[in-house]
């Protein structure tokens, strides 16, 4: 139960999320990353409160990560619908057309 | 917080017998409706008997796979039903003591029983068949019906004791029981525990239209380890309402366990006599009617506990 | 005593067996199985056609081993030797290419000439410690990587098969076609045949249907081929002999026409999920059929039967439930032909399901009266109108379940109730079966 | 779980495993309803390691939302994804390597970081009730979290339901018929994007059905199904594997 542990656990949580942002092509995979991320980020915060500073700071940025997480999920699969509808798409690539 | 090992190996044990007794109960009410009467004490304990006898059955018989299968979905599904009660089954006391009581014991009960939209999915999404998919996506409707008012009703109940262990809103209802002055709280949380459990009138995601829905395709073990699990949720959800609602072990006369077994026989025959007498419930009329009355409805009760909690 | 789940099957033009296989399943307190994965005995109305459909192999092989048949030739032989002679799906067609050796877990059988696409190799490492953790099976994939970028999986399904219920006869395809969805989505759409081995569905009917997860995009209505020479329609015979000048009491039609309205009643409660009211209602339909001029029914059936018939008419949840489903106006039951119960609900009320059931409950209501009248049946009767055609009720189904979630597609279905006897070609012409006994409901004047 | 010493220990060294393992199956998984579950468990291990860390209501308000989310992230996966049941073998990424490459410098950085940092031993003694510490602070010093929380989820409804609907900003103004020709708003000029990627795989679905040529390639919006596309053969892409596979199991 030491600080390293939690801090490593977040760190590997959080490149195994990067690498799925950057390598897949789905949008939905990559959100799945990003949850990933999210789930790296409120391990650190934990293991910060309990070892660190135990004020409610730490606890209030595990909240803000969790709403974070439920609203990235929420928004990102209206996007993909709305995005599927008009141009029946919803690889990375294709959609990048929104760019023009 | 009874800390003694029994405690842990006894639930389990407590929670089967509870299912088997409340499934015998179930059959009977089922074949004088379907077979007429009982005529003598021997029909009567025999069609008592059925529900074990279909388990003795399920247990010889081999278990078939679809094509193209995802086995491993099906059987964590299967297997994560009964889990999900147990684990949930770990805050509920008997009289005064449980196996655990957390700060946190309501929540702990939300996060097990929400096990279930896990357990039921995979299992109807498992066999790779359409009618055992369908089930499985009903549930997820119900899921979303059922989640919000539970949630506020499960709150309302730890409003009204200042906390979230069960050991102390059971404390809080010496006097009055929550059930009196809490009746929509209390209303919702049944319908809840009816969904919850995907029975009576909830039972859509196993409905008889869809040749049981997600269960479509089980058979032998899977098939009684998935309805075992539901039977074990139904009491689970029936047993929380007593320690939420109706005073825990407080009662005259009788011990304190006493108590508790005899308002959660209570509790669950009325949920089994409701599934007699409606209809199953489609889902898409009963969102509409939890969304935009149970909320509502079981927000005000919320408001009305706050404001008697904040005067008191 | 032995208890066997039974999965009851029947064809068209064997309304009769079912009837008696049912009365005699109740009196073994044998329960019905909801799917073929629960049953562990198949019971075929009927004589099983020789060479085997490919429907009956389906549903013989999806029952879980030791799978045993039987086929009821006539009604009194469910009652004297339920399982006195299980029938060997042998012949031609029951051997399936694809029947696996014994030994092997029953699969789900493949239908003819469809290629298969690659299978992949699961297997499970480990399970994962905590059983309420995400599964770990970890899945490798001995076949090459093919880039080939497919369509979007969708809404409903990827294969589309798999689906059981009798008829399995669609294709295995990896993936599944696209179409226009009602949210304006392009989603995955599959086709699917619902049939006769379903529960609480009319007897040999098959819905070929085009689905988008639980919407019904398209269906097509058909029948498997019925017993040639299995005698007249159940439900009809009191009027047809009327119609050839025998002597047909008003009460044994009306005790008829009210057995085949609790009938109708009892499966469509049974879609509902009302299962004590269904269990009540079929019941009551063996008693009252069972009755005869000489035995009439007796008080307490009435009694039973008013009280279910107020039960039904005043549950408020079935109204909520049903009304404003499946709506079959005038002007479309008047350009369909549809006579029977869905033309006067459509004439009284919208004409949706609920109209229907009430339509049922009266006319059950109403024949109760008519019970002990000897006076002869009418030919054509107002009082007592003839069981309503099949055809035009299958004509009004595809557009009345286009658009509909599958739980009101049943619903519908149950309401309008095709009985598909009248379809069976009449006996005159049936070819000859060398083996089978000789038909006992060959002759009209059969009681 | 108060700090249980080395039992805690034990227990975390194995959930933050399982938590990785279950991570990196999200990825190698081929179908989605696996990848689905599997990220539930990580996310359930990271629920348990809150819990380990003394915050008792953030860990099991996390496994709570964790379960529900997941459940119905499932539905997303199984709508919009190619390969739902993981029948079709197909990978879907692009750069894999750049992407493996990058998120190890990543992990290599913030491992120096954590144990080059010397971070502070002295802490606070921790409060006897969190709960009741987080409350206070989010009703008090934090009102603006969660005034702004509030504000974000409520937008985040608002902006869900106007999107995802047909009759939201996006869609036709009147939902095209179910059969009826093609909306306007499917221009022609995705026709034949340069789309490098694509090009020299076989951009049709492959066929596992030789009597019903449903020749849906990417290029092929037209609104007619079926349509033969005499310039796509059927035959390529159709794996190997002809007829009378054995089954998995």
């Amino acid at each position: 139960m030491s600080l390293d542990v939690f801090l490593l656990l977040a760190a590997a949580l959080f490149s195994v999320g990067l690498y799925g942002v950057l390598s897949q092509q789905s949008v939905v995979m990559l959100m799945m990353g990003l949850e990933l991320m999210l789930g790296g980020v409120i391990v650190a915060a934990a293991a910060v409160w309990h070892f660190l500073f135990a004020g409610a700071d730490a606890q209030v940025l595990v909240v803000v990560a969790v709403t974070v997480m439920a609203v990235e999920m929420a928004v990102g699969f209206a996007v993909v619908t709305a995005l599927f509808r008009t141009r029946e798409v919803d690889m990375t690539d294709m959609a990048a057309e929104l760019k023009e | 917080m009874a800390d003694a090992w029994w405690s842990v190996l006894a639930l389990p044990v407590m929670l089967v017998v509870a299912a088997c007794v409340a499934a015998g109960f179930d059959a009977l009410l089922g074949a004088s409706a379907a077979y007429g009467p009982a005529g003598s004490v021997r029909v009567w304990g025999t069609r008592a008997a059925t529900p074990l006898r279909e388990a003795r059955r399920l247990l010889g018989q081999p278990a078939r796979r679809t094509k193209a299968a995802d086995t491993a979905l099906v059987r964590v599904g299967t297997a994560l039903l009964p889990t999900a009660a147990l684990l949930a089954g770990a805050v509920l006391p008997l009289g005064f003591t449980a196996v655990s009581d957390p700060g946190v014991g309501i929540v702990w009960f939300n996060a097990m029983e929400a096990l279930a939209w896990a357990a039921v999915w995979l299992t109807g999404w498992g066999p790779n068949a359409a009618l055992s998919m369908i089930g499985g996506y009903r549930f997820l409707a119900l899921g979303l019906a059922y989640e919000l008012p539970h949630m506020f009703a499960l709150t309302t109940a730890g409003l009204g004791a200042g906390s979230l262990r069960v050991g102390e809103v059971v404390a809080a209802q010496e006097g009055l029981w929550f059930a009196v002055w809490m009746p929509v709280a209390f209303a919702v949380y049944l319908l809840s525990a009816l969904a919850m459990a995907f029975w009576g009138p909830f039972d859509q995601p196993v409905g008889a239209d869809a040749a049981q829905g997600a269960a479509a395709e089980l058979s032998g073990v899977d098939r009684l380890v998935f309805f075992g699990g539901r039977w074990l949720l139904l009491v689970v959800a029936a047993a929380f309402s007593v320690p939420l609602f109706l005073g825990g072990g407080h009662g005259p006369l009788l011990p304190a366990w006493a108590w508790t077994v005899v308002k959660t026989a209570a509790v669950l025959a009325l949920l089994i006599g409701v599934r007699r007498a409606l209809p199953t419930l489609r889902l898409d009329r009963f969102m509409g009617l939890a969304w935009m009355v149970l909320l509502p409805l079981v927000l005000l009760q919320a408001l009305a506990v706050s404001v008697v909690v904040v005067l008191r | 005593m032995e208890l066997r789940t039974v999965l009851l099957v029947a064809q068209p033009g064997t309304t009769e067996i079912r009837l008696a296989a049912e009365r005699e399943l109740r009196r073994r307190a044998w329960p019905l199985a909801p799917s073929p994965a629960a049953a562990d005995l198949l019971i075929l109305c009927g004589p099983p056609p020789i060479p085997t459909p490919p429907w009956l192999a389906t549903l013989h092989t999806q029952l879980p081993p030791p799978r045993t048949l039987v086929a009821l030739h006539t009604p009194d032989q469910a009652a004297t030797g339920l399982l006195a002679h299980p029938v060997h799906l042998e012949g031609q067609g029951a051997e399936h290419p694809a029947q696996r050796p014994a030994q092997r877990p029953a699969e789900h059988a493949e239908d003819e000439g469809h290629s298969e696409h690659a299978a992949h190799e699961e297997h499970r490492e480990h399970e994962g410690p905590h059983s309420e953790h995400g599964e770990h099976g970890g899945h490798e994939d001995p076949h090459s990587e093919h880039g080939g970028h497919g369509q979007h999986g969708g809404h409903g399904d990827h294969g589309n098969h798999g689906d059981h219920g009798g008829h399995a006869g669609h294709h295995m395809e990896g993936m599944a076609e696209r179409g226009d969805d009602r949210d304006g989505l392009r989603l995955d759409r599959w086709e699917l045949a619902y049939g006769p081995g379903l529960a609480d569905w009319p007897a040999g009917l098959v819905l070929r249907v085009v689905m988008q997860g639980d919407v019904v995009q398209e269906a097509v209505a058909g029948s498997v081929d019925g017993v040639p020479g299995s005698g007249a329609a159940y439900w009809h015979e009191p009027w047809l002999r009327a119609a050839r000048g025998a002597e047909v009491t008003c009460g044994e039609a009306a005790r008829r026409r009210c057995g085949a309205r609790l009938d109708s009643l009892g499966r469509l409660l049974a879609v509902a999920g009302w299962a004590d009211q269904a269990a009540r209602a079929r019941r009551l339909r063996d008693a009252v059929l069972a009755a005869t001029a000489s035995r009439p029914v007796d008080p307490t059936v009435l009694g039973a039967l008013s009280a279910l018939t107020r039960r039904v008419r005043r549950s408020r949840t079935l109204r909520w439930l049903t009304r404003g489903l499946g709506q079959l106006p005038a002007a479309r039951v008047r350009a369909l032909g549809v006579s029977g119960p869905a033309m006067v609900a459509a004439s009284e009320g919208a004409g949706d399901v609920y109209d229907r059931i009430r339509v049922w409950l009266d006319e059950t209501d109403g024949s109760t009266a008519l019970f002990t009248d000897t006076g002869p049946l009418p030919p054509d009767s107002a009082a007592l109108p003839q069981h309503p055609p099949s055809a035009p009720l299958l004509a009004a189904l595809p557009e009345m379940l286009a658009g509909a979630e599958f739980a009101c597609a049943r619903l519908v279905l149950a309401s309008l109730d095709p009985d598909l006897d009248d379809a069976v070609p009449a006996p005159a012409h049936a070819h000859g079966h060398p083996h089978a006994p000789a038909p006992a409901g060959s002759g009209p004047s059969h009681g | 779980m108060t700090d249980g010493g080395v039992w805690a220990g034990v227990v975390s060294v194995v959930l933050a495993v399982l938590a990785v393992i279950c991570a990196v199956q999200v990825f190698r998984f081929d179908s989605m309803a696996r990848a689905t579950y599997a990220l539930l468990g990580s996310l359930l291990c990271v629920g348990g390691e809150v819990l380990l860390l003394g915050l008792d209501y953030l860990g099991v308000v996390i496994v709570l939302m964790m379960t529900v989310e997941m459940a119905l992230m499932g539905v997303f996966m199984v709508m919009f994804m190619m390969n739902p049941g993981g029948l079709m073998p197909m990978t879907m990424v692009h750069n894999a390597r750049g992407a493996a490459v990058i998120s190890g410098l990543v992990f290599a950085g913030l491992t120096a970081g954590i144990f080059l940092v010397p971070w502070p031993v002295s802490r606070t003694r921790a409060p006897a009730d969190p709960t009741h510490d987080l409350g206070r602070a989010l009703m008090g010093p934090h009102m603006l979290t969660m005034m702004t929380l509030g504000l974000a989820l409520f937008a985040a409804i608002v902006a869900t339901v106007t999107l995802a609907t047909a009759r939201g900003r996006y869609g036709p103004s009147t939902p095209a018929p179910p059969h009826g020709p093609k909306g306007p708003e499917h221009p022609d000029e995705t026709e034949a994007p340069e789309r490098p990627h694509e090009q020299e795989a076989a951009p049709e679905r492959p066929h596992v059905r030789e009597d019903s040529p449903h020749a849906h390639s990417r290029e092929d919006l037209t609104p007619s199904h079926g349509r033969q596309d005499p310039a796509h053969p059927r035959e390529t892409g159709s794996p190997a594997h002809p007829h009378g596979r054995e089954d998995p199991s």
